[in-house]
């Protein structure tokens, strides 16, 4: 692989523009903690351990002009494609105003067609055919824009997988799958999952190239994406890359992850969370300064405490609207 | 005007559509070179090139999940699945896909995908190319299934399908493929998608059907025509969701209801056309309804004598009229 | 007697069956050493080993296929769909293969499996944690459907299935998981599948219902009782195939039907049981059959607001009620 | 891979019974097309090109005790398992006393318990994870057999084949996948099937070993299948073999060929026919001699034709049987 396009020296902006999205979506994720556990919001899925993948890759991607197809996790990647941190905290508040489901799904069951963020349910990895389908879409268009996709390492062990990434292959289109292996399914962990030693072994099966990446390394994930876009881009199909970092909350608001992980395996993976690493790698080369940090800080948090303000306020969407949107309005 | 059959109807809409319509494409297994096992697709491989006239891997729920993807883009797909036996492995993309998108996404994102399949016995298909499954789908908001009765119906029914900015199944018999025949008009006219229609109007019983039954009950009630027994036949045309207002008119017209479907019974399309009958015209009936279905058993058998005692024909529905009129 | 939930009443069930027969064994997502996510299966992996409490990769279609295989050798598999929402993707393994099997090889083989999953709302589960799923399988002959009401039904319904020879859904509604509590023996029992129960006797109104709505019928004719309204309840408990001689029983008997079901009502189970009636019973109708159900959307919404509104309550119920009684 | 433990110094009986069995499928498959031709059967699937594979993999199994899940081409290996040629017969005249199914599906819907081969359906793949079923079963009960399994290459791009191969990588279960590579799915060849090179390159992403052979040398499919059977036996999981062929035929008696492929094409298939590859080599090593060559042909033919008389005369089911068997009778 060709070294990192992206660096300390003259990216500088980009690195920090990068490390605040990260930021955001961790900070983002927090408050939701802390809403749930008030009792204020009934349900949280967290993006924490893995926003550094997430941001990364939607940086090698192009947000006006690409397709994504996050799964619940990807607070990261819907944040860089333009949803706000008010829509995330309305859609976590399922308020009418929620541009994703007007209050209909769950939390982070995203989607905003002006962002070109596909709406995605909770059965897993349906969106994997999906994209495969936005990039036929460009193939037969000829448009020139890549579609990404995501989805946990245990949701693809899902057939919609095989028959997505067989179908992209034979065809040659333009999508990018990533894998984020935080290694766990609930509570299965990945040696239960799959018995390959990397997810990437797959796309040989398909006729794709496949890569593993430290999800925690921002630069190795940008990378990948950003080769894997331009193979897509010059019609070379599809790829599929695994990024590797870990799940640092249990599943969601409604699991409890003591009985089947421990406290030492969580702490030893929380020494790698990238958010750190990256944070430490800015301060050091001295691209993120004190007053920078606190700027951001602050930055994140009047936006966060607005956006919570708004969405508590906000009005849920009206019981009779509940028959509306089955099907389209005649024309 | 032309004569068609029900398969040449189908081929006939598509290739108009195409021709509308840059966004509509076919994809498939086998609807490419080979034109489809049924030959429903044959010629659009060389008019319209590979890419508009996708073969794809044997995947299914692929197929269905693509042209998914490719509706909320923009595009049109029309969706072959070889057998409608063979649509189970698409049934997560169905129901939990395509037909929650517009609602899920509170109107934002939509899927107008059409998919076709065959469905339907007497054509020794035996348990897995015969099978009627409109009813495992036909409890979900959100989609729309068609099985039309005749060509004619064929051609604007499947036109107005791939028009629709929801997901449409769209059944087709394979057993009319090639039995049922009529004059069918060149060049484009489309038929509402939802509403029944009375294929013969009558004042003695109402017959209530769809897809091939349409056929072997207006035979029937030929034959009774001449016994002094005047049967209506509705065609559903759409049986999800239902024409209420269609069936509520004609079965309060005659008092006297048969529903006639090729599936088993228990849970079938007109168990709920009963069960609309009877929250709304209960006091207009003059006899208790009358269902006529296949026997419960999973699947039409393959062995001739079998096959025959599972399929519909004109004479069991003859049988059912008569004794409902004479009731 | 001991007093179960209904969650207890399951894991109970799996414990003793497990105990009594080395064949049975439980396969699912998180059903090993988490338990379960509803806890179901707490304990289990415990008392009975890896290899008896499998967590499975995250795979429904392998969950199906992987027990069918099994059934077909001669274990009894228990297979957890995590939601029932997340069934879809195994739908052609139940369809295609698990009610098909003894038929289509003459009875040569037979599928014993039991496959658990629950269902319904009211829990802010949303769109696709709190869909009733049975409409999509209660069509295929070769299955059995199951949804009991209470603690003491499960305990013995799910024994009998997981002895019974063929394939059965058994349909756990997830609200009545820590709501509903009663007594329940310890130890041997079972109740037999596909048979309907009276859980109230009454002789104004029959309400036919299923699942937690059963429990929400009780409420609402215990509050109609003081009002001199006397209200049967019939409760299917198995869905499909039904049971017709209790259905067109307690329809005769008081003459005014009222059918409750929480999903939408287009094609719902209840639509085959008012075909039921009105195929059998119509003379002893005193007044239209009437159907309450959840609205024509595609799945219950997560905003409270709108929960609110899909879920049946016994208010809905006992509005209903009444207005057949002042008929 | 070791050497092939089956040679012609040594084997000689165990060749010929081999041979025997080829044959005997080639001319059962023949003796279908023409009563189809003639009217007499509805409908033939074939196996021809595919027999060598079939009876070699068989001989590498133990047929007193491992299962097997044939899909619909494979009348080798279940005339190996023990199917009759009468019954063979019955079931393409779809007679009652057919074992299959008692003339319920159409021909070539194997399954006879009495032989371990396990029912199967039209849907293609979903034998796959039953397959991995009876392996799990064994694995439980503590039972010491293989578990057979094929399909067509086509087949192998449904989710049911990725699910059911990752459950018994992971679980390490006794099964042994075969594919059965004949280039076509009805009538989209290879290349649009899939991408990847080798249909074994799937293996690795399962964490299995994979191993493509050619399916005309029934040495090389012999090796392969009993060195996965071995592997299974010792409790080291399963194995994916690619045996690649040809599909002599149409894709069945309702189709056409001539659409989607050259004669040419199929006439240099033609040449590589393991059958007469077999056939020539022992005859070569005289294991094949003159006399019992003709000893076979005559023994088949008659075989063949008193099945066949049987089957035409046997009765169909009655019709009142229709409602037979859908539940098992309560006991
Ligand atoms: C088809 C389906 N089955 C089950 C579930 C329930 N479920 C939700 S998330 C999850 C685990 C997903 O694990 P993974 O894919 O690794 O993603 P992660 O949550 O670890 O990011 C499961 C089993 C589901 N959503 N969809
Ligand atoms: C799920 C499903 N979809 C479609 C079909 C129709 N069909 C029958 S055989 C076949 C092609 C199979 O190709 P392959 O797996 O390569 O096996 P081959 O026939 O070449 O041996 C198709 C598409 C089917 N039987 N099942
Ligand atoms: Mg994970
Ligand atoms: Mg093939």
């Amino acid at each position: 692989m060709v070294k990192s396009t992206l660096n300390f020296d003259k990216d500088q902006e980009t690195l920090l523009s990068m490390y605040k999205e990260i930021l955001l979506a961790r900070r983002i994720d927090e408050r939701m903690w802390l809403l749930n556990r008030a009792g204020t919001i009934p349900f949280v899925v967290s993006c924490q351990g893995q926003e550094v993948q997430q941001v990364a890759a939607s940086f090698a991607l192009n947000k006006e002009e690409d397709y994504v197809l996050p799964y619940y996790r990807d607070i990261g990647v819907v944040l860089h494609f333009g949803m706000t941190t008010r829509e995330l905290f309305l859609q976590a508040f399922a308020k009418a105003e929620d541009p994703n489901s007007g209050g209909r799904q769950m939390p982070s069951h995203f989607g905003k067609k002006a962002s070109r963020i596909v709406t995605g349910s909770s059965p897993v990895t349906t969106q994997v055919p999906h994209a495969v389908g936005f990039a036929l879409s460009a193939k037969m268009e000829q448009k020139s824009f890549a579609t990404f996709v995501t989805m946990g390492e245990g949701s693809a062990n899902q057939g919609d997988f095989h028959e997505g990434l067989n179908f992209a292959a034979v065809h040659k289109l333009p999508v990018i799958f990533m894998v984020e292996n935080n290694q766990y399914a609930i509570s299965v962990p990945l040696s239960k999952q799959v018995a390959c030693e990397k997810l990437s072994d797959r796309a040989n099966g398909y006729g794709m190239p496949g890569i593993t990446v430290d999800g925690n390394d921002p630069f190795a994930v940008y990378e990948a994406v950003k080769e894997a876009r331009e193979r897509a881009l010059k019609g070379e199909g599809p790829t599929l890359i695994e990024a590797v970092s870990y799940r640092l909350t249990p599943h969601s608001s409604d699991d409890d992850d003591s009985g089947y992980r421990t406290k030492e395996e969580v702490d030893a993976a929380k020494e790698k969370d990238g958010l750190y690493t990256f944070y430490n790698q800015l301060k050091e080369k001295n691209i993120l300064t004190a007053e920078i940090e606190s700027e951001i800080e602050e930055m994140i948090k009047k936006e966060i405490n607005e956006a919570t303000e708004y969405a508590e306020n906000a009005a849920y969407a009206d019981a009779s609207t509940i028959t509306e949107h089955v099907y389209g309005v005649r024309r | 005007m032309p004569v068609l059959n029900y398969i040449q109807a189908v081929k006939e809409a598509l290739k108009e559509e195409m021709e509308r319509d840059e966004k509509v494409y076919v994809l498939g297994e086998d609807v490419g070179v080979r034109g489809g096992v049924f030959r429903a697709t044959e010629g659009l491989y060389e008019q319209f090139g590979e890419l508009r006239v996708l073969d794809t891997p044997l995947a299914e729920s692929a197929i269905a999940g693509v042209g998914i993807g490719s509706a909320m883009y923009g595009m049109r797909p029309v969706a072959e699945m070889q057998f409608a036996d063979f649509i189970m492995p698409a049934v997560n993309q169905i129901i939990s896909e395509a037909a929650k998108i517009r609602y899920r996404s509170n109107n934002d994102w939509h899927c107008p995908i059409t998919i076709r399949a065959p469905y339907g016995g007497g054509v020794h298909g035996a348990l897995y190319h015969s099978q009627s499954i409109e009813a495992v789908f036909a409890n979900q908001p959100g989609l729309k299934i068609v099985m039309p009765s005749s060509p004619y119906d064929v051609k604007g029914l499947l036109k107005a399908a791939i028009r629709d900015d929801d997901p449409v199944l769209f059944l087709e018999h394979k057993r009319a493929y090639r039995l049922l025949k009529e004059e069918v008009p060149e060049g484009e006219y489309t038929l509402p998608i939802g509403k029944a229609d009375v294929k013969r109007t009558g004042s003695d019983v109402t017959v209530i059907t769809y897809g091939l039954c349409v056929h072997f009950a207006k035979e029937a009630a030929e034959k009774l025509e001449q016994q002094g027994i005047s049967t209506e036949i509705l065609d559903l045309r759409t049986v999800y969701p239902l024409d209420k207002e269609a069936i509520i008119h004609s079965a309060s017209k005659t008092g006297k209801v048969l529903l006639v479907t090729e599936d088993n019974k228990e849970g079938s399309i007109i168990g709920e056309v009963a069960a609309i009958i009877s929250e709304h015209c209960l006091f207009d009936l003059d006899a208790p309804i009358q269902r006529l279905a296949g026997p419960e058993v999973p699947a039409m058998p393959y062995a001739p004598t079998l096959e025959k005692e599972f399929m519909m024909n004109p004479d069991k529905i003859e049988a059912a009229i008569k004794d409902l009129a004479e009731f």
